[in-house]
This record gives structure tokens, sequence and C-alpha cells, in this order.
């Protein structure tokens, strides 16, 4: 008790300086701008913004644009894209030769390379373990669909020999995307066990430092990498949501990059600034109304072309997304090489929509739930769309689904409608598949339940003449089309500001970041 | 003693004429006034006065007389929204008003002093007792810690607490209210200031608590020569101390001089008044006390002319009393002086009322009446803590082991400090709180068991007056819903009820047509009439009075007590008056019970018991008690018995009188060894005191008592006479 | 030390000078306080009438236009006229904070009642529950509500008032406990008064008063967390017009045009300013016990 | 005093298992498969159930119940189902900042609030308590996001002061209390309302006791009757309402650390309850509420050190 009460003596005597003192630490600490500028302005680090957090470090399972711009520094796969014209060239793998009939793919592997944290040699063994992986019947990727009943056999340490179950003209695309195609070490899984999820191994150009949730991701450059070593010591993804932020923080350099902008007006102010280079690149994403084409009445083609007429769609891009977006007419983007014009067109006009919706049997309109997510910018353009919906007596009920119960929902693949922006390889077939072929659901995001196209896409796939296969993807482009499954609302493009002395951070059309080749001068 | 006595006297014409030199308070003109929402209140108005070091004054008043807020503005202590728009104070002629704050910082503590009424609120709970002391040398003389300390543990000495030095870092909640009371006087008197101000410094404690700060007070007195201000409403306190006493009355002085001629020759009708309706514990004033019509006026609307006029027995028909404000005038002897123009017609008016009225002799048939309500063997324990560990299970004995009847028609009295169990007893008897054990049989059935139910409706027969009348009227309801309430709880409202409501006023004394008032719309002592009229709704049989009158000013009291007594005469009505205040007892009661602990110690017919008191706890309380007559009061011998009563949760073992025993302690010195026991703080005393509780035995003419030494007089402990 | 002024009978005077002369009318904080609260009310109630345009009515030829001119508070990203929104917002936010206030009032009584004036094993066990709830920042509680119900206005209401309930039912029941030993239940109860009569006689009026202060802080309260909820994206959802929605719309555009976010920020604030005004204003005029009680408990 | 604190403990347990409780069985309710969200719309129905069998989705509640209480006692608070990261890892991983950030909030709190409320109760009845009694209510009425966002925009922004976002580099103090400052000020500022409020109406109540009053009298000096004698007894108040605002605060820091980005519980709580991750929101919820409920313990044993009369 006399203890207590000395200690609390003691206690009360100290309070009154030690908060004047504390004040004062507070004040003083204002002008510490400078020093906060100094930690900021280290050479070998390159921060880059990302907008929201990194759930996983595993490639093989759903992904992010996020996780997706780790893994690219982290891992390689066998073959990749080369960023500037999305050509394909080999990466891990030195040469490969494919048989006649476009079944049988041998690839040699590149030797001498190493995966992270003394894990061994990349070796064929490797390769077989990460596809399977990807195509374990018990835990599927997502993306076991494009390996397709492969089988892989290891013909020596630096040789892999993959037999298809069917052709498939894109198969390069499979080897080169930034998801399954990645090759993860057999004996750094097998070691760790579940914790290797957060301590990815991989054979990229920088290795895996640290992760703090909520925060950043921090990189570091890979000595051994085997397209030499990348000239910034150490790579920071740091997490910032918020745009506004995000640009406060470029232009007081917290940040070096700023990826994967979206406001119109931060791009435009951003662009005005002379310390600041935005580049933008055409992306191979599109966005659409998914209708589901077996709930009435949206299972009558002519409400469906209803909608689609009455959808502004020059407005939205023009005026809404002040044209940092893209008009397209089909799923596929304008970037893609199989993409057409010549397809059924809806232009804006709503007499028209009306029109047809009374032909249909619906000259008063009817209900419609019109479902997003809650995710910028998928919570606002549908206020717009859903505006130009009512206005032909249409009346909508828009409902904003926060992301889990979105994702659960859209599953149960029973929504009236959705909100989807598939993010893709420049693999068409991966695209429409995806989105309008029957093999899209379920599992999957065909959630218009639309299958009206899937023999024109099967033989598109299976045909290796390019013009051929071609001519059968703008054909399918036409009856996708003509049906309308879905709304194709705009095609995305994406945007990277970066201060002027961030020299080679490369952007992906398929909305990824690459700082292998970046330097910093500052 | 660094300063004071030294300072020679500048103040000449000392009205009274019987103190010695010395420094001189005066005040002049002193005019106080608060501005307060219903506009600006005169709580002073015009006072002077003077006090000279060395003399004992006694400022006596009912609230809101003006008295406290007087000496706060002599020590420049009156806050906002209060001011000072008047007058002058003067400490041997230095204006203390022209003073600025830092000069009159160092008057406060170092020349005049403080000692304030509540010693539970009156030290601050977070520091050691020692420490606030050590603070007030410090903050007047440039001294260190230690001297400080050296310093307050002689002041300390000087009030008699007790191994002051292992006390000294105490905190005040381990101090009973007496002994915070001596320290807050150590305080005081730290600085040996010329001057310190009292301000009813006894009303908070129990009757032997008082006994021992009066005695106490007047013991310093004689050591140090310090001018005392004792404010004070009680008589007795005055009688016993003051040397001189100032009456005040709405702001004003209505009446001062010297005690003596106050006392047996006032010239104001307040202060007569006040004579004639306070009861008297050492003699019975007939039937009806002496009352004063009204209460005590609010500030915020003083009658016009004499103040007291409209309640006065001369004044309420003059036309002059109600025009004209009487100024202080010489009225008699050294220096007394009155404030009412016709203090000459009151040379032939005496105090003693059974003087004025008649002596009406009691009529002893009431107290033979049947047994209305038989109580055996009665205990309420409640656990001391509401969570408490099963094997360490501390329990409070409220009430252990009471015995007793009440019969029909008359009023039995329970006396006892606080802490006693009175008043938990009282609940008990009513089953507001439910009793652990014992017998209560209420006309020969048992009412202790009853449900719910049937408590309700026994409540018809036996109601309850309680103490507080600001706190137990519900301030959101009318009078009449409020005396609506126990005819709606027994189902009998009807159509007739508003008028039986109006008649019920009307029987206690209020106005029938105020039925839609609420309770803030009235004074003390109009609410407890309505509390009365309460209890008296469904026409009960038994009434419980739970102290009251003691929350009442003294010309209130009066007139509630004589309410009671029409209303038991009128109605047939038994009573169970509670009270720690002995004088109203003797007045009301037919039969008393004196409780200690828990446990009843001394019953017996009024007149007998304080004629002829056994016990020594009874003894004890009877003299502690001040007669509101100094000649009496100052002749007669004060028992004064140490400590205060303690915890119920651990009960002394034995007698728990024991340990204050003056009795036992001086039987002790004249017994065998082999009957004495030795006791933890080295003391002896006979061991039956120690080892058994005493039975309560029983005579023959019901004056019954629990002292295992009955009769052996022992008053020579403590015993002072002047 | 106080001076008692006074102790006689005071007059009875008409309802109108009564109110005059209460401590009320010469509160500035409650008077204010209340002024704004009844305009709140007020525009809440014909804010759907004179609000020039359709809240939910994009017009993307007229985007982020600056306050003045066609549009008074100017336009958000889809054209939509902000003053509007905000005057349909108002009674989205009036809706909230009344239904919080009441529901919360409404159970934290019925809790607060049981558990102050049953005592025993039923106020230990609910005292334990409603301690463990406190523990829970009220936010965090509403945030968890919101996650599991989902987002609709009927869930914000209720996760709010789930996290108040607990804050008004503590109030509720200290104050029973303060009020359930004054003389003047012990009276009743001697009269032979029932307990539920008590209750509901004695018990409720006497205790409502401070209670309704802590309901007022928690409709306070319920407009700033269904804000909070809004700006996380749990609220209320988009496109419909509440003061949260509007804050949280004008995020991005905090830097060029400001006026979006600080409009419905400044209202909020307003509003919320004018609820705690009021709440401490009656608090103020009440006695001191009860200012206690709920001056520190209420504010979570 | 000892016997006070092992009192108060005994308390804290049966709150803490309380929350425990209620966090469970309230988190289950939770509507969504999280198996759905963890595997994404293109799981096997096989995947699926391999997954829910993983986290014992498919076991009933109660036994669900006994392993997660079983687990924790143990140390095992799951793993997250996200990243099948060791919930409580992760939960670490991020409770630095958080918990620097609750405390700034407080310090920053304490330190305006107190001399504020002093202030003002000295001041009582003047204009400067009128305008501090109303700055404090304006104080405690603004959106704390909104704020949070207003700030960055004026101290980030148009004078670039402070960071905008995050916690600071991960290892420079010196970076990471530079980006605490915002955040604490912005947080602090409620807090700080409620102390000035509640430290000014208690020194006005203490300043009405009898024990001030007979310090007046006794000559004692104004600044030692306010600061030593009035500012001691009011301490307890005070101190009660700093664990209030604690609570407050951890409910508000979920909104700063979104408005400033900082890691930190909230945001995990967030991206929990976004992801349907139970493990995670678990750990993440009791984390918050046994820290509130540790820091009122905490509290709670400051009282008899500062209230003589709780000593026993």
């Amino acid at each position: 008790m006399i203890r207590s009460t000395l200690l609390c003596r003691g206690l009360l005597r100290l309070k009154l300086p030690a908060a004047a003192l504390a004040l004062g630490a507070i004040v003083s600490l204002a002008p510490a701008i400078e020093l906060a500028r100094a930690y900021a302005e280290e050479n070998d680090v390159l921060r880059i913004r990302i907008g929201s957090d990194v759930i996983s470090f595993d490639p093989h399972r759903p992904s992010t644009i996020e996780n997706t711009s780790v893994a690219v520094h982290v891992y390689d796969g066998l073959f990749g894209y080369d960023l500037t014209d999305m050509s394909i060239e080999p990466r891990l793998a030195e040469s490969h030769s494919v048989s006649e009939d476009g079944l049988v793919y041998t690839i040699k592997l590149r030797e001498g390379v190493m995966f992270h944290g003394g894990y061994g040699e990349m070796t064929a063994h490797d390769v077989k373990f990460s596809f399977e992986r990807v195509m374990d019947p018990e835990a599927p990727s997502p993306w076991a669909k494009e390996f397709d009943g492969m089988t892989i056999d290891v013909e020596d340490d630096h040789t892999v020999v993959l037999t298809l179950a069917r052709p498939n003209a894109n198969f390069l695309h499979s080897l080169s995307s930034r998801n399954q195609a990645l090759i993860l070490s057999r004996k750094a899984i097998e070691e760790m066990g579940e914790d290797w999820i957060t301590n990815p191994i991989g054979t990229g150009a920088y290795e895996f430092s640290a992760w703090r949730p909520g925060d950043r991701v921090v990189l570091a450059a890979n000595d051994d990498y085997f397209r030499g070593r990348p000239a910034i010591d150490r790579l920071e993804l740091v997490l910032i949501p918020e745009e506004t932020s995000a640009e406060i923080a470029l232009l007081n350099r917290e940040i070096d990059v700023f990826f994967a902008l979206q406001g119109p007006e931060i791009i435009e102010r951003l662009e005005a600034n002379a310390e600041i280079n935005v580049s933008q690149r055409p992306a191979l994403i599109s966005c659409h109304l998914v209708l589901n084409t077996t709930v009435p009445p949206l299972d009558n083609v002519l409400v469906r072309r209803a909608m689609a007429h009455a959808v502004n769609r020059e407005s939205l891009v023009e005026n809404f997304f002040r044209g940092t977006k893209v008009l397209t007419s089909t799923p596929l983007t304008p970037e893609y090489v199989e993409y057409t014009d010549d397809v059924p067109q809806y232009p804006y006009d709503p007499d028209k929509a009306r029109e047809l919706l009374a032909e249909a049997g619906f000259a008063d309109g009817f209900d419609f739930r019109y479902i997003t997510v809650a995710l910028s910018p998928y919570d606002q353009f549908p206020v717009v769309v859903s505006d130009d919906l009512s206005r032909v007596g249409i009346r909508v009920d828009l409902t904003v689904m926060e992301r889990a119960t979105y994702g659960a929902a859209r599953a149960s693949g029973t929504l009236p409608s959705a909100t989807t922006c598939p993010s893709n390889s420049p693999n068409p077939d991966t695209l429409l598949r995806a989105l309008v072929h029957s093999d899209g659901f379920p599992p999957g995001v065909n959630t218009a339940r639309y299958a009206g196209a899937d023999a024109l896409l099967d033989a598109a796939r299976a045909k290796q003449d390019p013009d051929k296969r071609s001519k059968l993807y703008h054909e399918a482009q036409r009856q996708i089309m003509a049906d309308v499954p879905t709304i194709p609302l705009y095609a995305d493009r994406l945007f990277t500001a970066t201060h002027s002395g961030v020299e080679g951070v490369m952007t992906s059309a398929a909305f990824w970041v690459d700082a292998y080749g970046a330097t910093v001068n500052r | 003693m660094q300063d004071g006595g030294a300072v020679p006297n500048t103040a000449d014409g000392n009205p009274s004429a019987s103190t010695a030199s010395g420094s001189r308070l005066s005040v002049r003109g002193l005019t106080v006034q608060f501005a307060m929402p219903m506009g600006i209140v005169r709580a002073v108005d015009n006072v002077s006065l003077d006090i000279a070091q060395g003399e004992t004054v006694g400022v006596v008043g009912e609230s809101g007389s003006g008295k406290s807020v007087t000496f706060l503005s002599v020590m420049g202590m009156v806050r906002q929204p209060g001011r000072i728009v008047a007058g002058s104070v003067e400490l041997d002629g230095r204006d203390l008003s022209q003073l600025d704050r830092e000069e009159l910082r160092g008057i406060r503590g170092r020349d005049i002093s403080m000692v304030f009424q509540d010693p539970q609120t009156s030290l601050n709970p977070v520091f050691p007792i020692g420490k606030q002391i050590v603070d007030v040398f410090r903050a007047h003389l440039p001294i260190s810690k230690d001297e400080a300390r050296r310093r307050a543990l002689e002041v300390l000495d000087l009030v008699h607490i007790p191994e002051a030095k292992n006390r000294f870092d105490s905190f005040p909640h381990e101090f009973s209210g007496g002994m915070r009371q001596r320290v807050l006087i150590a305080m005081a008197l730290a600085l040996r200031p010329r001057f310190i101000i009292a301000d009813e410094p006894t009303t908070a404690l129990d009757v032997t608590m008082q006994a021992q700060i009066l005695e106490l007070l007047h013991e310093l007195k004689q050591e140090i020569n310090i001018g005392l201000v004792l404010i004070t409403h009680d008589l007795g306190v005055v009688a016993r101390s003051a040397d001189r006493v100032i009456v005040m009355y709405g702001g004003k002085i209505v009446e001062q001089g010297d005690v003596r001629t106050i006392f047996y020759e006032p010239r104001h009708p307040y202060t007569v008044s006040l004579m004639r309706s306070m009861p008297r514990i050492d003699m019975v004033r007939g039937e009806r006390l002496h009352s004063i019509g009204g209460s005590p006026p609010s500030l915020s609307g003083l009658p016009a002319g004499c103040a007291f006029h409209p309640r006065c027995f001369l004044g309420a028909e003059r036309p002059k009393c109600r025009t004209e404000t009487p100024e202080l005038h010489d009225a008699g002897r050294g220096g007394h002086r009155s404030a009412c123009h016709y203090a000459n017609e009151l040379e032939l008016v005496s105090t003693d009322a059974p003087k004025v009225g008649e002596v009406v002799a009691r009529a002893g048939a009431q107290t033979t009446g049947e047994a209305l309500l038989e109580v055996r063997d009665l205990r309420m324990h409640y656990p001391a803590a509401s969570f408490q560990v099963p094997w360490n299970r501390k329990v409070v004995k409220a009430v252990d082991g009471v015995s007793f009847s009440v019969r029909e028609g008359e009023t039995l009295g329970i006396v006892g400090e606080s802490g006693c169990g009175k008043s938990t007893l009282g609940r008990c008897l009513i089953r507001l709180i439910e009793p652990t054990s014992g017998s209560i049989a209420f006309r020969g059935s048992e009412i202790s068991h009853l449900g719910v139910r049937d408590m309700r409706a026994l409540r018809t027969d036996i109601q309850m007056v309680f103490q507080d009348p600001y706190a137990s009227l519900d301030p959101r309801m009318t009078v009449e819903s409020i005396l609506r309430e126990p005819f709606e709880a027994h189902g009998q409202a009807d159509a007739r009820t508003t008028h039986k409501i109006k008649e019920l006023m009307a029987h206690v004394g209020l106005n029938p047509e105020h039925i839609e008032r609420r309770p803030h719309e009235f004074s003390g002592g109009q609410r407890q009439r309505i509390g009365i009229a309460r209890a008296l709704a469904l026409k009960p049989k038994l009434i419980i009075l739970d102290e009251p009158v003691s929350a009442l000013d003294v010309s209130v009291q009066a007139q509630i007590i004589n309410l009671l007594k029409d209303l038991q005469a009128e109605f047939k009505l038994t009573y169970l008056f509670i009270a720690h205040d002995l004088s109203v007892v003797r007045h009301i009661c037919d039969r008393v019970m004196v409780m200690y602990l828990g446990r009843i110690i001394e019953a017996g017919d009024r007149d007998t018991l304080f004629a002829d008191p056994r016990h020594p706890y009874t003894k004890v309380l009877l003299s502690a008690v001040p007669l509101p007559d100094p000649d009496k009061e100052r002749a007669r011998a004060h028992v004064v018995v140490p400590g205060s009563v303690p915890s119920p949760i651990n009960p002394p073992r034995g007698c728990h009188f024991h340990p204050r025993c003056p009795s036992a302690a001086a039987l002790a010195g004249s017994m065998p060894a082999d009957e004495l026991e030795q006791l933890a703080d080295g003391g002896v005393l006979p061991k039956p005191c120690v080892n058994a509780y005493p039975d309560i035995g029983a005579e023959a003419d019901g004056h019954v008592q629990a002292c295992h030494f009955v009769g052996v007089d022992n008053q020579n402990t403590g015993t002072r006479g002047r | 030390m106080t001076v008692s002024l006074d102790n006689g009978p005071v007059v009875a005077m008409p309802a109108w000078k009564r109110w005059m002369r209460s401590p009320y009318a010469r509160h500035t904080g409650f008077l204010v306080g209340a002024g704004i609260t009844v305009l709140f009310v007020f525009v809440a109630l014909i804010g759907p009438f004179i609000a020039p345009y359709d809240p939910l009515a994009t017009d993307l030829q007229n985007v982020l236009q600056p306050p003045g001119g066609e549009h008074l508070l100017g336009t958000d990203r889809y054209g939509r006229d902000i003053a509007s929104r905000l005057l349909w917002g108002a009674q989205a936010s009036l809706f909230v904070a009344l239904a919080v206030g009441s529901l919360s009032l409404l159970f934290g009584v019925i809790l607060g009642t049981l558990a102050g004036f049953v005592g025993g094993w039923t106020d230990r066990i609910m005292l334990a529950v409603i301690n463990i709830l406190l523990a829970f920042p009220g936010f965090l509680l509403a945030l968890a509500f919101v996650a599991i119900r989902g987002s609709t206005l009927t869930n914000v209401i209720l996760a709010v008032t789930l996290a108040y309930t607990p804050r008004v039912a503590i109030v509720m029941r200290a104050v029973v406990l303060n009020i359930r030993p004054r003389q003047f239940i012990e009276a009743s109860f001697a009269v032979g008064v029932s307990t539920p009569t008590m209750i509901w006689k004695h018990v409720l009026p006497n205790c409502l008063p401070p209670v309704i202060v802590v309901a007022t802080v928690s409709a306070a309260f319920a407009i700033l967390a269904e804000a909070g909820l809004s700006f996380l994206g749990l609220g209320v959802q988009p496109p419909a017009p509440t003061w949260g929605n509007v804050i949280t719309d004008g995020r991005p555009f905090l830097i060029s045009d400001p006026w979006i976010s600080i409009s419905a920020g400044a209202c909020i604030a307003v509003v919320v300013t004018g609820l705690n005004l009021l709440g401490d204003g009656v608090r103020d005029t009440l006695d001191p016990f009860l200012r206690n009680q709920t001056g520190a408990r209420a504010l979570k | 005093m000892l016997r006070y604190a092992i009192g108060r403990l005994l308390l804290v347990i049966p709150t803490i298992f309380g929350m425990v409780v209620l966090a469970f069985f309230m988190l289950r309710a939770l509507p969504g498969d999280p198996a759905t969200a963890i595997l994404g719309e293109f799981a096997t129905p096989q995947a699926l159930e391999r997954l829910r069998s993983s986290l014992r989705l498919d076991e009933p509640l109660l036994s669900q119940f006994y392993h997660y209480v079983t687990g924790m006692m143990t140390g095992d608070w799951g793993r997250s189902a996200l990243t099948r990261k060791p919930a409580m890892a992760e939960v670490m991983s991020v409770v630095m900042p958080s918990m620097a950030l609750a405390f700034a909030s407080i310090f920053v709190a304490i330190v305006i609030g107190i001399p504020v409320g002093v202030l003002s109760a000295v001041k009582q009845g003047t204009g400067i308590d009128y305008l501090l009694v109303a700055l404090t209510i304006i104080g405690i009425s603004f959106p704390v996001f909104w704020l949070g966002l207003i700030t960055i925009v004026v101290f980030a922004h148009t004078i670039p002061l402070f960071p905008a976002v995050g916690a600071g580099a991960p290892g420079s103090l010196l970076s990471q209390t530079h980006a605490l400052v915002l955040p604490a000020i912005v947080l602090g500022s409620g807090g700080a309302a409620y102390i000035a409020r509640l430290t000014r109406s208690s020194m006005l109540e203490v300043m009405n006791q009898d024990y001030i009053l007979v310090a007046r009298a006794m000559g004692i000096s104004e600044s030692r009757i306010l600061f030593v004698y009035a500012m001691r007894s009011a301490l307890p108040a005070i101190l009660s309402v700093i664990g209030v605002t604690f609570a407050v605060s951890i409910g508000n820091a979920i909104l700063v650390e979104v408005v400033f980005a900082r890691p930190g519980l909230g945001s995990l709580i967030i991206k929990a309850t976004f992801s349907r991750d139970y493990q995670l929101l678990q750990a993440g919820l009791l984390m918050l509420a046994v820290s509130v409920v540790l820091v009122n313990f905490v509290i709670d044993l400051l009282y008899p050190i500062i209230d003589p009369r709780l000593r026993r």
C-alpha cells in the first residue's frame, strides 16, 4: 500500500513535465517534413501504389491485379509477354517444338535457373509439379481449363513434354499467363506446407522479403536472376486504396509510381503536372452489364436489345469517364487482334428502346434488379447506366453488394443481372469462354447462362490457321451481339503515373505492373 | 503563537464590556446580494457586528437567515453570483474588503479561519490529513516540510488526536466523524488565528460527538486567546458555549446581547418564540409547544416592514410593523440591542411557555391500552458488501434481537445515535425491509410472514411518515396525485376521493385549494404535512414516524409536533416515534426505548427514564444534550464518553458499550483483579462487561435496562461543571 | 455550503411564464441546439418537397458544377444536384436518428429498469452482458452487425441501436438504482402501491429525463455512425441520397471539387452539434447526480 | 490493494470469455459461404466441400465452438481462411501500428483535453469558457473520417507537412512517428473534446466541494487549490472518461485507418469482413475488445492510487 502510494506520487509528479515535453515533441515534429523527404529519396527503392491489399501469393488461386503484380516479380513462367507489344517470348523455356497435330509441345528448359532462398535449381519436375497443381482434380485452379486435360511428362531435368487432349491454337498464351503458367518450387512447397503461402519462392527478378497486411509488400532484388539483376534493390508495393490520397502521396514522393489510376480528374491533374509522367495503354478488360438470359423478362432478346439501345455508352465514356475509357462493340476490346466492329450495333436511342420494349410486351417497362459490387468504379458507373435505363421506363432497383456477398450471389447463377469485368490474357478464348460460353458456368462468370456461341468458340479454338480462326471469332462476336447476353459498356484503359525520374516501369494490357526494367534517377 | 494575541486592540467602543483586550473584528453595514434568475436577492442586509478576541459569540438563526453568508463575506469568500454591495469588514481597523486577493488569502487561515459543518466532506478525501495541515502552514509561512510537520503534530496533539504521529499519514476516511472535526479544528487552529468562525460545527454529529467537540472548543478557548464565532441553529449549543448571542432573521440582525440577557430577557418576539418553541429535555412544557406560524421567509420574497411581522405574536396587525423596517436599538443592559418596534412590550413576557400557557398534566390512561404491536426477537442482518467470498461473510447486524410491544393509543419513542438500527427497525415493522428473523404480531396476528398481497392490505392499518420532506414526495406529482395514491393502491378511489383529499389537507393544515400544486411549491413544513396526510389517508391504527421533524427548522418543528399530537388525539392513533433528538422524544412520547448497536439497552416510561436513567449509555446521552438555558447548562455535570459508535459489522464483544463505558472503567478501579479482564489496548474492565451481553432485565415499573452493574453511580469521568 | 434562497412557497404561474423562467429558456446552448434540431426536423420533413431536382437523376452534361448558379451547391460526378441530395439525405438521417434514439430508449429503458429494479442475479447477469457489449467499441459492434445482416437502412438502424442500447441501459440502471432507495419510492411502497404501478408512476417518470439525454446523444451518434458505415461501404448503399453517401461520393474530388464532401460533412456536423447541444442543455438543467451519470457513460 | 487488483482481474476473465462467446456466435451468423468467398466463383463443389471440412464449417455449431475455445486456450487461434497464415500471427503483425495509433490519440486527447477542461472550468461563465465549451461540442460532432479527409487535403496536400497515408517506413521510427501525427490528432480530437468536457464538469463539481471551501478558508493559494486539491480529486472521473475514450477511439480507429490507409486492426477487420474470413475477423475483434478490457483494467488499478478510499 505504501509502495503504491509512493509510486503514485512519483507518477503524478512526473505527469506535468512529461506532458509538456511530449507536446513540444509533437510541435517540433512538424518541420520534420524535410527529414521525411530524406527517407523517401533513397535511390535503391521504388515504391509502387497498389489499390487493394494483396490477398495471396499463390498465383494459381483466384487473383487480383495486386496479387499478379507481386507474382510477376517473384515468379516466372516458361513463356511470357513482351509488354511493349504483348508478343510471346521464352523465359524459363529455352526453346520449344510443336508436333504436327498441334497436340504435343516439347519444351527445353533454361539451365542453371535457381529458386530463391536456396531451394535449388528449377527443373522439369517443378514444371510438372506446378502444372499438376493447377489441374488438381480435388482443388482445381480457376484456370485449370486452360490446360484442359493436358498430360505432363518429364523427359529429363531440363526437358518437359506437354500433351494436349485436343488441339489448342492459343496454347502458348496459356503458357505465358501470369496465373496458371507460373512455376513454383516443389521443394519449397513440400517443405513449408501451409506456411509456403506467405513465404513465396520463385525464380523471378525479386525475392519476397516482407508483407505487412494493410500496408505493403516488400521485395528484394534477386542477385541471381537469370535475365540479370534488376537495377533497383528494393521494391515496395504500397497499399493506398483511395486515389486522392495516392495522388497526394505521389506528389509528396511517398510513392514513385501510381499504378492503376482511375479517376478522370486525377488523371487530368497529374497530366498537367510537369514532374509527373502519366502513361496509358489500352487494356484487355471490358466491362459488362450481364443479363441473365434465363430470367424473365430478360429471356426475351427484344428486351435485351432494348436495354442495349437505352444505355448511352458514348456519354458514359465521354462525360462520366472523361475519355479515359474507350467504347467497344463486342465483349472483346479493340486491342484484340480478333476484335471486329462488324457486329450488330446498339446506338443510344431511347425511342427505339421503348419501341422494342413495347414490341416485347413491356410498354410500361418492368422491374429490373441491377446488381453490382461495392468496388470502385463498379459501384459508380451503374448509377449512370441505371438512370439511363429508368428513362425508358425500366424500374431499376440498383443493388450494390459488398464483395463477398456479391461473389456468393453471383455464383448462385440466379441473379437477374451482374456487373462483370473479366481481366484477361491476350488469349481471346479465355475471355469469351469465361463470359459467354457454357463452360463459363457453373462455376464461373457466365451468369448470362448463354450458350448461343459455344459451337463457334469451340471451332475457333481448334483452328490452327490464324486467319480462319479470326474469322470464326468475328462470327462468334456477331452471334453474341445479336443475342446481347451482356451489354459491353466500355473497354478499359490502364493509366500509370510516375515521377519524372522513374523510367522503365511497364504495365501489361492485362493489368499488372512490372518494374523489372525500372530505374530511378532522382 | 507567532502572531495573534500580541496585536494591540485598536478598536474602541466595545459594545460588550465583558471581554478583555485583543484584536477586534468589526463588520459595518454589510450587505450581500445574489444575482439569481428570479432577480436580485439580498441575503445579508446592513449587518453590523463586532467580535473581540477572547469571546465566544453565538450566531443563531433558521435556514435562510443569512448567518452563514455574513461570515463567508467576512472571510472574503462569497462567490458568484453573490457580491458584497455595501459595508466593510475591518480587522483591527484594516478594511478587508479593500484588500486584493492575495492579501486576503494571507489573512485567511492566519488571522481568521473557519470550521465548517460537515466533517465528512470538509477534508480532501484524497490526501492524508497530515499533509492537509502541513499545507496550511506552508501556505503562510516560509518553513520547511519537516518544520511544518512538527508543528502539525503539535496542533493534532492540541485537539487530542490520539497517536497523532501514527495517524499523520492516514486518510480522512480512516477517521470517524468526530475525529475529522477535530482535524478540521486543528487546521483552523494551526496558525493560531485570532478568530475562528465555526459554522454549525456540531450539527452533523451525534450528540455524544457534539459533546466531545463542544468540550474541545471550550478547552481550546481557555488555552488560546481566540475570538470564536459559533454559528448554529441550536439554542442549547449557544447556551452552553457562547458569551454573547446574535440572532438573525431574514438577512438582518434582530437581536444581540449577552447570553444570559438573550435567554432570560429577550426583547425580540422572534427570539422569544424561538425559545418557547424548543422542546426541552429537562422539563415537559405541556401538551402543546408554542409555535411560530408560517415558515422562515424566502429571501427572494421578504415581507415589507419588519420581516418577522407575519409570524409575530405582537405585530401581525400593527401597521408600523408592516410598513416600517425596524432598526437595531438599545434594549437594555450591556449592549443588548433589539430590532423590534415594540421591544419594550416584551419586558413582561417570559420564554418559559408553562408560565404563559397552562401546564397540562398528561393523561396516563393512554399508556395502558392493549398491545397493538408485539415484536419478539426481531433481527435484521444484511451482508456488508454485495460481493463476498463465502468463507468470510461479513454481516451488518442492524437490528439484533429486539423485543417490545406498542400499546394502543400510546406514543413509543425509539432513540439512539446514528447507526443504532432505529430506522431499520421502523422499516422492518412495516416490512419495507424484510426482517431476517423474529416475529411481529399486529393485534395478535403474525405479520412477519404475510405475502405481498396481504401485507399491502395491512398497510391500511400501519403507516409511516418519513424523515426528509424533500425526498419523500415524488417531485413530479401533484399533491392530489400523491394523496390519491393510497386510495388507488387499495382500490378505494372513487368519485368522493378528491373531496376526501381536500378534507385531509385541511386536517393537516394545508390549504385545500393548493391541491394541484407540486411539492417544490411548498415549504419544508408544508411538505411534511403532505407526508402526514398521505400516512393518514387510509385511517391507520399505527403510524411509524421516522425522524419526522429532524429536517425542519425549530419554529416549524414545533408546528409539526403539535399537529402530530392533535391528530393522535383526534384519530386515536398509536405512534412509534423514531428520533435522535431526546428533547423532542421527551416532549412527545409516553414511553421511550434507547437503542445502541442494534439492541435495546434501556426502556421505560418517559418521565421515569428521563428522570432516572439507569444504563450508563442513557446517562451519557442525556447529559450530552445541551439545555437551552445558560445557567442550568453551565451548572450541570457533563459525562463525555470517548470514541464514537463502533461499526455494526463487528460490534464489540460482550456489552457493546463496554469500550466507551465510563461506569465500567470506573468500576474496574474498585474491583478485585480476578474479576477484571485485560484488554488488548492495555486497559482493564470488569469481566462481565467484556464477555457477556447483559440480558435486558425486567422491573415492576416497566423500566428495563441491559447493564451488568446497574445502579452503580459513576459520573466522575470526564465531568466538568461551571 | 449553499445559500438556501428559496424556502417559501412559490406562487403558481401560467405555463409559458414558467417556461420563460425555467432554466431552459436561459441556456444558450439548449436554445441553439433546440433551434438546430427543430430546423433539421422541419427540413427533413419538407426536404423532398422543396428539393429542386430529383436526387437520383444523373445529368452527365453537367457534372461537377461548382456551387452557385443553377445548382445551389453544385453537382457531383453524376451531375446530380447536391442540394437536392442533401435535402433528401436529411430525411434518411432524421429517420436513422429518430429510430435509433427511440429504439435504444425503448430497449435501454426496459433492460435498465429490469436490471436496476429487480436486482440480484438478474442485475448481475444483465450487467455482465451489458459490460461485455460495452467493451466492444460501439462502432465496431454496428459494423459487425451490418456485415452480418447486410447493408440496408433497417439494418443500419438496428446495428446502431444494438450498439447504443447498452449505453442507455446502463445509464437507466444507474438512475433507477439512484431513484430506487429514495424516500418517495419507499413512501409509496408504505402506502401499499404495487411494484408495477411504482415503476410506471414513479420510477419511469423520474428516470426518463437523463435517459432521454442519452438517447439524444445516441441519436446524434447514429447520424455519425451511419455516415461512417456508408464511408466504409457498409451503410445504406448508393445511389441512395444519404449524407454519408454524399461525403463518400465526393471523396475522389476533395482536391478539385471539395464542396461536395464539405457541404455534406457540414450538414452532419451542424445537426450532430445541435443534438449534442440539446442533450447538454437538458443535462445541465437536471440535478447534479444525473448529470454525472449521463456524462461519463453515455459518451461512448 | 492486491486484493482489489485480484478482484478486478477476476472480473476481467469472465468479460473476456463473454466476448469470445459473443464474437463466435455473432460471426457464425454471417451470410455468404466463407468457402465460396475464399475459393471464388470458379471453385468446384469438391473443392468447396474440402475447404469447408478443413475449416470445420460442416460440423455442428457447438462442436465448432468447442474446437475454437480449446484452440484458443492452447494459443491456436486458427488460420486466416484467406492467407492460411495463423490468425494470431496476422493480427500480431498489425497490432503495433494499431496500438500506436490508439495510444497516440489518447495521448493527444489527454494533452489537449485536460488543459482545455481546466481552463474552461477556471474561466467558468466567461467568453473563453463559452468558446471552449462550444468547441468541445463541435469537436465531438464531426464525422471522424471526414475530419481525416479534410486534414489530409490540408496538411498533406495544400501544406505538405505530413505524409498522406500509411504508417511510415518499416524500421524507421522517425518516419513512423511522422506518419502518426495526423491520424493521432484526427482520432484524438473527439477524445480531447470528451475529456475537456468531463474535466470541466468534474473540476466545477470538485470546486464546489466543502473541502475546497475549507482550503480557501485556510488561505491555501488558488493555484494550489486548482492544480493540487481539485485536480487530484477530479482525476478519477477524468480517468474513467479516458477509459471510455479509449474504447471510442478503438472503434473510430477503423475509419481513421481506412482514411489514412494505415495498416492496423481496423483495416484488418474490414478486410476480413469483406472476405468472410471468420478466424481473422474473430481474432481481430477479440484483440480490439481485449485491449479495451485491459486498458480499463489498468485504469481500474489506477483508481485506488488516486483515491485512497478505494484501497482496502
